[in-house]
């Protein structure tokens, strides 16, 4: 067993594990464990921007930001948390800028900024142009630029280790009013090198989950192959909860049948949505903001002209995006990439003929529960310390029921920061936490477990049956038999995931072991997002069930939590699924009522 | 359990890599610039001077038919053709070995032989670019052999 | 015993193919001046020496071999003043392949022209 | 400018998007991978696997099918599957190409494709080289802000003119295909290589930055700028269709006048 020693593990090199361990790498020792090389990460496939509201280019301010994030995400926002990102954005659109980030100019010379869906002044007047974007690459910007200045820092990083537990140890302790309880404390992190089939033992301090989103539980995902939920699975099994799983995002534009995604920006230049009659039906859904209202929107608006047969192509499956009446050398200056993408991969030319779109699975507002300073939380209010989440992984919950565009690369630039101040500081007060005997016995279990057995299922046909049915049934419409059905689905999943084979028995880059590894986190996802949103009888932001098509503040205005808890059995829980028992926490609140989400 | 070597060439973390792609120390000074810029501006002057030389030699008149030792001679008694042979020796040489250099660090795959290859490179390129100068300026058009003149020569009319 | 069969050829394009024949013609040009410096020399030694010498070079087959070798000299100098042209003109790398048509353009004429006239005057002795 | 806009007319004509035959073409081809396992075998070997394919896929989706349906030893990196990561460089019919972005049908389907992994870098399994040389020559360049003045308030000012100047160098994606695409790297990776001198130019070029000079006196080594010898195998390779070639030569002739 290999063994090293770090105040600070962080998990994952997006932009949010990148943004941390600037911070933390200045302040303790910090290793950065990361599955891919950093620059591979997600973060780089972003496109369209990230906002704040410096007013570069016209009268914009923080309050309207915070405000707009709190309505896009339905309410279900925790105030203080959108606060905190909102004010904070400004800084975090400078630090990039500092650090280097070649964003888009204007004529003076400022950084540009260019309008997205649901951002709007003066509470939802009129569209704002509040994202600061490089062209539609920003994501790429972002990404390089962070790893640049690790580079520059001497960050440590461990590429091509998989993070495959999270040590955690539990101490009796009591709480204020006397009730014990168990508080959990980190150890460190197990990880497999992927090169040479070794197993390496982190132990930290602190440790910083920032492993991303779970997109591969769809189909149809403008997610890397790589966005297994891993980071989210790992806590989940070791009893930290999951908050709002059932939040889902659908990106309105994401290429038909592939799922790559077309930016919003495209829209926030101007471009139009179609129905097969040509008309531009975002107008009678979303009349002030029309093709700029908030993803979960415009996405049920498309779902819905197709299923009335305003679908578009051979099949009447997808609707059209518009971007012909633009000026090709506007085009091209700002969104070079997604016209390429539209002739590289559908063979369509968008400066001349409209581009095949449909909802694509996008991001995860739901992850595991932080509060503002990043601390991860084992119950409502019990943080365990040592321990944070930031970026997609996490949900502390600045998205709500529904993730702004443009929202998440600032969360990730704001939270990670905050997450590497705050791992580090703690690191240089706390001890290490001694390690559980043998820690890596659970992982070897699962990999020895997987490469031993000789079953006959494929992981590959059980991952692609789960994503079918998730597309199927827990997209952007939901009703209660498509849900359970999802449920059985996974149950016999699970089942046949007892007897999957892993042809490739080597230690060298063992890929094939690695992808049934995943398969477990994946399929743990997706009963917790399912179990959620049978459970939410309402209809909120991402979230909509035709059986409860309304938003039910009475019943349901509180976040979902998810325990692994295998006390519980199909009979003894309302949604009869078996190891999860939800609970709720209540929604922070500082200064904006609910009120109806029109556009 | 068999524990197999680390694929990745160094410690993980130490930033170091195997050495084969360390690179080598770095040069001091401008020579590959100056070699660089070299190449290009003896390489428009040689297109100059090589496709004279093959214009006169090879095509005007009776072409290579002609050259024999009096046409050498001849040539070599105008000043003119003296310095333009001696500006193409010396360009072409230079020129032609700074080539092979960079062929020989490209592809030598010891630092021993790439070494070796270099000296042979270098002793032949000198012992040709004085060769060929003292030939051009001793040169005597009229070499006269135990008192005699040698046929063929080109001499002034006596 | 070979370990690692090698793989396939990579298949370059136009700039790859010219520096390839750039790179060996520059050294078919570099071996025959070393030999061309050292019988050129033997005008030193004696006329005999060197009209013998000489007279080699106004054999057929030399005439051919020669003719190659003006071939190698004009690709490598047309060539090697497109490569100046990428390094130095701002629009040189956009318009590379163009240039290389135009140098093998310029090759083929000027050497057609080079080779009737000389294997004419070669060949066709006096 | 927050003024309502209004519609622009479209210029579809929607009768001819909205046809289509229906059919998704189907076709066969045989994908030649190149194999190579050291814990099986020193020998590096040739395994076909004929596929059925459709539509739009893409040489990655032809690997997965062999991953996922017939041999799950084929190994292979891979993230985004759209073009943006610069995890899957390989060489496809002999030459640097993404996987991801490659569609079969551009390719020559009546003989077999082949795949191999990219020249110049030890190949640890399969498709999948060592990257560390690569990544070491990318942190030599200094490939980072430097700027030695005052840190304003607010962001730096910067011209369009002068963000335009190195747009096409904040493209990189580190996928490696230019470098390992160079003859010159190809002989004894010690060459800097493209991707390291795009990344330098992207900072060299940037107004905001004050050490080009140190990067221009990195690039100045015996194996910096100078060993390019122009093939283009660099600008044919990259994915992201950056003129590496051209930004070679602006930070040649950076390197000149400032010595001359
Ligand atoms: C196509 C696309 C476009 C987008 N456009 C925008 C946009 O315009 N604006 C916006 O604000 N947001 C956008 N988003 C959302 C945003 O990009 C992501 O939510 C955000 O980048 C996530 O960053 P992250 O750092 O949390 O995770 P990622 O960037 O996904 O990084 C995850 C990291 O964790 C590592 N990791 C994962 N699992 C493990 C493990 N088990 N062990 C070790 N390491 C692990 C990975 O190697 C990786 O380094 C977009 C998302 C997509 C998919
Ligand atoms: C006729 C005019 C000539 C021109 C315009 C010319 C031009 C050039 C140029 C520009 C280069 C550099 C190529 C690069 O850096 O990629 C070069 C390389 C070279 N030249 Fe010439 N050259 C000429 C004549 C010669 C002669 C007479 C010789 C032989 C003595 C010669 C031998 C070489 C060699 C060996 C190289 C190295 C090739 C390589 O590195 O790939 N050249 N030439
Ligand atoms: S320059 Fe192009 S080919 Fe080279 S690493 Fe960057 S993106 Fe890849
Ligand atoms: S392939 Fe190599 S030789 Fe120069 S033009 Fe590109 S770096
Ligand atoms: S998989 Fe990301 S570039 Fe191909």
């Amino acid at each position: 067993m290999q063994v090293h020693k770090y105040d600070v593990v962080i998990v994952g090199a997006g932009g949010a594990g990148m943004r941390a361990a600037i911070e933390s790498g200045q302040r303790a020792r910090t290793a950065v464990l990361t599955k891919l090389y950093p620059t591979r990460s997600h973060t780089g496939a972003a496109q369209g921007g990230m906002c704040a509201a410096l007013a570069n280019v016209e009268e914009d301010n923080w309050e309207w930001h915070t405000f707009d994030t709190i309505k896009g995400g339905d309410y279900l926002v925790d105030q203080d948390a959108a606060e905190v990102m909102a004010k904070e954005a400004i800084d975090a659109v400078l630090d990039l800028e500092k650090m280097g980030l070649p964003f888009n100019r204007t004529p003076e010379g400022r950084i540009d900024q260019r309008r997205f869906g649901g951002h709007t002044r003066d509470h939802g007047k009129a569209p704002v142009r509040r994202a600061c974007y490089a062209a539609d690459r920003t994501g790429h910007m972002i990404l390089q630029t962070l790893y640049q200045n690790c580079v520059k820092h001497n960050v440590e990083f461990y590429n091509e280790y998989y993070v495959l537990d999270l040590l955690i140890v539990e101490e009796d302790a009591v709480r204020e009013d006397g009730t014990p309880y168990k508080q959990k404390r980190v150890a460190g992190v197990v990880s497999y090198d992927l090169a040479s089939g070794e197993l390496h033992v982190f132990q930290a301090k602190s440790v910083v989950f920032a492993s991303g989103g779970a997109g591969k539980v769809f189909k149809t995902t403008s997610n890397a192959h790589t966005l297994t939920g891993d980071g989210m699975g790992i806590a989940f099994r070791r009893g930290i909860p999951l908050e709002d799983m059932e939040f889902f995002q659908f990106h309105p534009t994401g290429l038909a049948g592939l799922g790559i995604l077309l930016t919003e920006g495209a829209r926030g230049e101007g471009a139009i949505l179609r129905n097969s009659e040509g008309e531009r039906f975002m107008e009678r859904y979303a009349p002030t903001i029309k093709d700029l209202a908030p993803r979960d929107i415009v996405a049920r608006a498309m779902a819905n002209e197709v299923r009335e047969g305003r679908g578009c192509g051979p099949n009447k499956d997808y609707v059209l995006l518009d971007l012909t009446h633009l000026e090709p050398a506007h085009i091209e200056a700002k969104l070079p990439d997604i016209t390429e993408f539209a002739r590289t991969y559908l063979g369509v030319e968008p400066f001349t003929d409209p581009v095949p779109v449909f909802p694509t699975a996008h991001y995860a507002m739901g992850g595991i529960p932080t509060n503002i300073t990043t601390e991860v939380l084992q119950d409502n209010d019990t943080i365990v310390p040592g321990l944070y989440a930031a970026g997609e992984v996490a949900c502390v919950s600045v998205h709500g029921s529904n993730r702004l565009g443009t929202n998440s690369l600032l969360d990730i630039n704001v939270f990670g920061k905050r997450a590497g101040i705050a791992a580090a500081e703690y690191s240089k007060t706390a001890d290490f936490v001694e390690l559980p005997e043998d820690p890596e016995a659970m992982t070897r279990g699962i990999l020895d477990g997987l490469l031993s057995g000789n079953g006959t299922e494929r992981v590959a046909q059980i991952r692609k049956e789960l994503q079918d049915t998730m597309d199927a049934n827990m997209q952007v419409f939901r009703t209660k038999e498509s849900l359970e059905q999802v449920l059985r689905d996974i149950a016999s999943f699970e089942e046949r995931y007892k007897h999957v084979t892993v042809q490739d028995k080597g230690k060298r880059f063992n890929l094939d072991l690695l992808e049934a590894v995943e398969l477990g986190f994946l399929l743990d996802m997706a009963k917790v997002m399912t179990v959620g949103a049978l459970h939410r009888e309402e209809s909120r932001g991402g979230h909509y069930r035709e059986d409860f098509p309304d938003r039910d503040d009475e019943k349901f205005m509180k976040h979902s939590m998810a325990y692994l808890d295998n006390s519980v059995t199909a009979a003894s829980s309302a949604e009869s699924v078996a190891g999860i028992r939800l609970e709720t926490k209540p929604v922070i609140f500082t200064r904006y009522e609910p009120m109806e989400r029109k556009y | 359990m068999t524990t197999i070597e680390t694929p990745r060439s160094g410690k993980i973390g130490s930033g170091k890599i195997a050495p084969k792609y360390n690179r080598t120390g770095s040069s001091r000074g401008n020579f590959e610039m100056i070699a660089w810029l070299f190449m290009r501006l003896s390489g428009i002057v040689l297109v100059v001077l090589i496709f004279g030389h093959l214009f006169v030699n090879l095509l005007v008149g009776e072409g290579i038919h002609a050259i024999d030792f009096g046409f050498v001679a001849g040539k070599w008694a105008d000043p003119f053709w003296q310095f333009w042979d001696l500006a193409m020796l010396w360009l072409a040489m230079l020129h032609g070995t700074n080539g092979v250099r960079t062929i020989i660090n490209d592809y030598a795959e010891k630092d021993s032989t790439r070494f070796w290859l270099k000296m042979v490179l270098y002793a032949a390129t000198l012992v040709i670019i004085i060769l060929g100068t003292l030939v051009i300026f001793t040169f005597n058009p009229c070499p006269v052999v135990d008192g005699v003149q040698l046929p063929g020569g080109f001499c002034p009319a006596p | 015993m070979p370990t690692k069969p090698a793989g396939t050829l990579y298949r370059g394009r136009e700039g790859m193919w010219s520096w390839v024949g750039h790179r060996i013609t520059g050294v078919v040009i570099f071996f025959f001046l070393l030999v061309h410096v050292l019988d050129t020399s033997l005008v030193r030694v004696s006329p005999e020496a060197y009209t013998a010498v000489i007279g080699a070079y106004k054999n057929p087959l030399m005439a051919l071999g020669e003719t190659g070798l003006v071939a190698a000299i004009i690709f490598h100098a047309f060539n090697g003043l497109r490569v100046i042209a990428i390094d130095f003109w701002k629009k040189g790398a956009k318009y590379q392949r163009q240039m290389l048509w135009v140098v093998l353009a310029l090759w083929l004429v000027t050497f057609a022209g080079f080779a009737i006239r000389h294997l004419s005057l070669a060949l066709g002795g006096h | 400018m927050t003024t309502e806009m209004a519609e622009p007319a479209s210029k579809i004509e929607l009768p001819a998007s909205v046809a289509g035959d229906g059919e998704i073409p189907t076709f066969h081809i045989t994908l030649r991978v190149r194999r190579y396992d050291p814990e099986i075998s020193e020998e590096a070997r040739w395994d076909d696997y004929k596929l059925t394919m459709y539509g739009t896929d893409r040489v990655l989706d032809a690997l997965h099918k062999v991953k996922w349906e017939i041999d799950g030893s084929v190994s292979f990196r891979r993230s985004c599957a759209h073009g943006v990561c610069g995890s899957d460089a390989m060489r496809i019919n002999g030459r640097n190409r993404l996987a991801c972005k490659t569609l079969l049908k551009d390719l020559d389907t009546s003989k077999p494709i082949t795949v191999e992994p990219i020249k110049g870098l030890p190949v640890e399994k399969d498709l999948i080289v060592d990257m560390e040389p690569f990544f070491q020559s990318f942190r030599e360049v200094m490939p980072f802000l430097i700027n030695k003045g005052h840190e304003p308030t607010k962001e730096r000012l910067q011209s369009v003119e002068d963000r335009e100047r190195f747009d096409d160098t904040t493209k990189c994606i580190l996928c490696a295909a230019c470098t390992s695409s160079c003859p010159v790297f190809w002989t004894d990776g010690q060459y800097f290589g493209p991707a390291a001198i795009v990344n330098a130019h992207r900072f060299i070029f940037d107004s905001r930055d004050d050490a080009g000079d140190m990067r221009l006196e990195i690039l100045n080594d015996k194996e910096g700028v100078w060993r390019c010898r122009t093939t283009f195998n660099c600008s044919e390779a990259c994915p992201r269709g950056i003129q590496v070639t051209k930004a070679i030569a602006e930070v040649k002739q950076a390197i000149l006048a400032r010595k001359i």
